[in-house]
């Protein structure tokens, strides 16, 4: 199996799709001849040409409505927004139009829609330029949400959601860019929408993280073991629809959870996982819920204060020892 | 004809009847939304609505020149549009009444009426939302080898909308085969153009995209279809997008029920005046058209609509579980 | 005490602060010389000049943005978003900049800005004109969130908004507009952010509500009462900052916990209360806790539609009744 | 001085005092800017930084009219626009080093500095962000009985977003005393101009909301300046807002370590041709200016620079927790 990177996960599962269906187009700002900003779309303009593979003026807003009618008038259109922190300048275009359309025309309208975003911390990015968006978009029914934290996923799950008929938002982080893993070369390997992984099995405790969070989350897990602590990891992959049989199934077996995420607890996945599992493992969990998340902040830039910010594996290890050992 | 109109060529042969067509489809418009006032009035309309009389020039003689395959998105102020663009009384006035035979099954209301197969790509309730849709539809077409052109309405209101900004910008880069009407009906809500727009037309934006720009006076609806004529040639024959103001004047308030205190009564007064339907009619009578036969338009309009408002009245409400449908192609479970 | 309506509220605490605080002022679609379109602002331009209270062009990202600048430069804005559905077209302004502008600042600047918008369902308006954004909001770092539920709360929290030093939104709820209270007709009277309100005391299970679901809750502890069950109904009235501590301290007391929402529960407010006090109480739950909330889809115009799903006080009272009794 | 030059009037007296003070300014930014490139390349400055090499005319140029208590938004390439509204460079460089000395105590890096006594409202890095901020700040000023103006800036790039759009159009109602600094380098981010602006200048949007505009060439700061003093008098006399493009060139890469191979190398070389440095330095020369009173700015500058780098990579890291500070003007707990 070749190795892939993260980036280039991307850029393969653009070109085979771009390839398989021809009713499939490519907009964004610098994907086009420039290759992209994190070199996650090189090359795609000179195969597939500047009327697919097109680069927009800087208005997300208009571009990512452009796409919503491209989407209801044959087309399968895929939008990169270069940085997740530029959703709030598009956001209605996303929740209003996007994520309403089908329901708002009881059924008529189809809106098969990718949008293809890059968000997360721990570069020094600063505060607008950090930012993730999955608890606000994977709340808004009309739209699904996923989040890949390895090359294959990105490769899989971006393939399903440029072949979905409804609007999917993929949610990819920048810490990952240059994560390497092998990946079957396989035009054809798709992930469904709508499963989460257990990236490492154990049975002392469950640690539920997606994104960013699941390296911290399997490092955790390192640590843990040192200390005679199986922790099972699993990793969410799909937020909206958010996989929670997975989870409770976990949980049912390790009487234990701890959500880790690198993005504000309050009321974000965390919140809704600790929600749905209190109410279906209620008997099953032996020690309350522990939420390792960043404190109620925006993103510092400067390299301690986003150190701080973001959940160390060495905080996930101590939160769920402490649940297994009190 | 009123001296000074545009089209004050003589109303015979081909142009007669063109006329005669856009009064039938003005009437059908303005007697459609009189109804829909009725209705609510009466208490059999759930929610709000907005309508269009007195600028029913705006959407005929723009839509007039569409085609069935062409793509239009209307405003929350969209019943006049979309019936231009041919849809049918019955599932429009259901959707009104919240019928599970509406327009969108009673899910969306009045500002939510679309026609995927007559390309009504939907009014909508964000102002500017309309915009790059109407852009991206225009794109798409042309890229997949069609001449279809879409043309999107909005007000002087939205025109303070960046997405406005946006779309006209995009669609400019793109030549995308887009006509943008701007319908100028003196407000936005309760507050008067000036509060919006600080220059006397919108037609001044053309050049700040490099997109011809024209003006017409919505009273005279020939005036309007020819102007709109070159926007949608152009588009159509991949000389890009182009903006046509056509200036109006909104009658009822901008809610049904709007008491409109905000409103000068000399300007309400000036209504008979700007009425493009009795424009028309007077050049009608001119040109020699028989009373009853321009009145029969009025008749077989409200016929259509007894039979549309019967049959809706008749028909059931959706279902409530039916409010779990169709948010995703196929159901994400749990639903609740 | 005089009584007052809930739009009447937000009018007198608009006057009263106007009033007294000469650097306030007042921005947003037609609420000038036509009063607002809730009649929320009647007579405000006349008594304090189209200076001060100001009719704006329909861009909310515009002028919200306008607002920020104000803020920073010596005054306090109040700007109303007449729907809260229009946040989406201005969500940059709020979430990238005025809930930033500190922290990013390092503490120089400030942004005394108070957002007031109407939300909420129930009124058959449709997907475009129901929504509330109160988890989005709220789960911004920086912003600050209240929810009244009642005419009094209106003023009280209102005042306090335009009074504090951080950007406040206000989120008021269009189904309440002409409900009356008695209220103190004392302009000095303010509410504290961020605390809740017991509504109703009960031993038995505790309701958590919020703005339009207060009333939801309330009825059904009328319900539960009649079958010799006593609800206690906690009214958050602000989600951020969240009164943690008034409803642990009710479960605690009753053991039992309902969330009443009339928004959708995916990463709501009530699953923050759910992760937060699974946390902090687990050894006092006796059972699960559960959510009433709308099923996962926008909010359907049409009355049967729309009734579905909105949760019924019946809905509510069976949910508690089953937590009570198994 | 070059031929065609707008100022192009003999260099002496005021003129000449004034050529030098603008001289002192962009070597002061040239400087300062070339010195963030060398900490950057050598590891000394986390995350990313946006250089403004060779359009220190625009900065300056404006600025140059402006007073302390005049307000400006700059943009993400904006340490140039801090530097002449009077920002000292001790404490932007602990910010770019991310000291607790800097401008933010390290919250926010190069796209976030404020100095809110200076009137510096922020560089932003949300394009569009800063115009609607700036109209508000002169409405503000102007409501408060103040006659401080506001400056934008923004560039190609950000003239695509609808907050541009929607700030010009608030500012053209409220005849706000606002100037929009349309900096035009050629690029945004790795792509052209014609790929955001459908129209060869910008100045065409001022009709789009009746405000008066201007295109002046980047490479003479006198001309700049000239062309400023018109829009900045005109806000400050209470005639409203205006749009002043100025025509420049973007030197290095969007941001430092970026490889440009979207770049035309012969473009890259013209570089020297359109320098309003060297292009000033002329004209110094041509006065009689002495060469090493000439070289003195930069002498003075990197005086200057060495001690607040100095300073700066002497100073303290934050402690982590205060990552915790400054979200509120009174801390909300629990604060993790
Ligand atoms: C983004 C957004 N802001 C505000 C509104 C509220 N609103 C509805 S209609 C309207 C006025 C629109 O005026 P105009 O565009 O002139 O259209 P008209 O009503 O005159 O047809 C406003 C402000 C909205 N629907 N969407
Ligand atoms: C809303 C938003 N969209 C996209 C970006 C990413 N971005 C940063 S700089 C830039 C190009 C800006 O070009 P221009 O305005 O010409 O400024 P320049 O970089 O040339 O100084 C873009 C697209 C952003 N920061 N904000
Ligand atoms: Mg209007
Ligand atoms: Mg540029």
């Amino acid at each position: 199996m070749p190795e892939l990177k993260y980036y280039a996960a991307v850029q393969q599962a653009l070109a085979e799709e771009l390839r398989r269906d021809p009713s499939t187009i490519l907009l964004g700002e610098d994907i086009g001849a420039p290759g992209g900003i994190y070199a996650e779309t090189r090359g795609l303009q000179d195969e597939f040409g500047a009327e697919r593979v097109l680069d927009v003026p800087a208005g997300e807003l208009g571009f990512l409505g452009a796409a919503v009618g491209c989407a209801l008038t044959g087309l399968r259109p895929i939008v990169e927004i270069s940085f997740a922190d530029f959703f709030p300048v598009c956001m209605d275009q996303l929740v209003n139009q996007a994520a309403k359309v089908r329901y708002m025309s009881g059924g008529q309208a189809s809106v098969p829609l990718t949008v293809v975003s890059f968000g997360g911390g721990g570069l020094n990015a600063g505060p607008q330029h950090s930012g993730t968006y999955e608890a606000w978009l994977g709340s808004m029914p009309g739209l699904k949400v996923v989040t890949p934290a390895t090359p294959g996923d990105v490769k899989g799950l971006l393939k399903s959601a440029i072949r979905d008929d409804d609007p999917v938002i993929v949610l990819l982080h920048k810490g990952l860019l240059q994560m390497r893993e092998d990946v079957p070369d396989d035009g054809d390997r798709t992930l469904p929408l709508g499963r989460a992984e257990i990236r490492r099995p154990g049975e002392h405790v469950t640690l539920v993280a997606w994104s960013g969070g699941v390296r911290r989350a399997l490092s955790a897990a390192d640590d843990l073991a040192a200390r005679g602590i199986e922790a099972e990891v699993v990793d969410l992959r799909s937020i909206q629809p958010l996989d929670v049989a997975t989870v409770v199934d976990s949980v049912c077996r390790t009487h234990r959870l701890v959500v880790v995420q690198e993005t504000i607890g309050f009321s974000g996945i965390g919140a809704e996982v600790v929600a749905e599992v209190t109410r279906q493992a209620f008997d099953y969990l032996d020690a309350p819920i522990e939420r390792v998340a960043p404190p109620f902040t925006p993103v510092p830039f400067s390299p301690p204060l986003e150190r701080f910010h973001l959940p160390e594996p060495a905080d996930i290890a101590r939160c769920a020892e402490e649940l297994v050992t009190t | 004809m009123s001296a000074g109109s545009s089209s004050a060529t003589a109303l015979d042969g081909a142009r007669l009847d063109l006329a005669l067509a856009l009064h039938e489809q003005m009437v059908r418009i303005r007697r459609f939304e009189e109804r829909v006032a009725e209705l609510f009035a009466a208490g059999e309309l759930p929610g709000f609505v907005h309508l269009s009389i007195g600028q029913e020039s705006v959407a005929v003689g723009v839509i007039d020149l569409l085609r069935e395959s062409d793509y239009i998105t209307a405003t929350h102020r969209g019943h006049g549009h979309i019936i231009a663009k041919g849809a049918r009384f019955h599932p429009m006035i259901a959707e009104l009444m919240g019928r599970a035979t509406g327009y969108c099954r009673g899910k969306g209301g009045s500002m939510h009426i679309f026609d995927v197969g007559l390309g009504v790509l939907g009014a909508n309730g964000i102002l500017g939302a309309g915009q790059p849709i109407a852009v991206g539809a225009a794109f798409s077409a042309r890229l997949q080898g069609r001449d279809d052109v879409a043309v999107t309405f909005f007000g002087e209101g939205a025109s303070a909308q960046g997405a406005v900004h946006e779309a006209m910008n995009l669609a400019a880069v793109w030549r995308a085969p887009v006509v943008f009407v701007a319908e100028v009906n003196g407000f936005a809500e309760l507050t008067p153009y000036d509060v919006h727009v600080p220059i006397p037309s919108l037609a001044a934006r053309g050049a700040a995209y490099g997109i011809p720009a024209t003006v017409v006076d919505g009273l005279d609806v020939l005036a309007v279809r020819d102007a709109a004529e070159g926007c949608i040639a152009r588009a159509r024959e991949g000389g890009g997008p182009s903006l046509l103001e056509v200036r109006t004047l909104r009658w009822h308030g901008h809610y049904e029920g709007d008491p409109q205190r905000y409103r000068d009564p000399a300007e309400l007064a000036r209504r008979a005046d700007v009425d493009p339907i009795a424009h028309l009619v007077l050049a009608l009578r001119e040109a020699g058209v028989p009373d009853d036969r321009i009145a029969s338009a009025a008749e077989r309009a409200d016929a259509d609509l007894d039979v549309a408002v019967a049959t809706a009245r008749a028909d059931p409400l959706p279902a409530p579980e039916d409010a779990l449908d169709h948010v995703y192609a196929t159901p994400i479970e749990p639903r609740r």
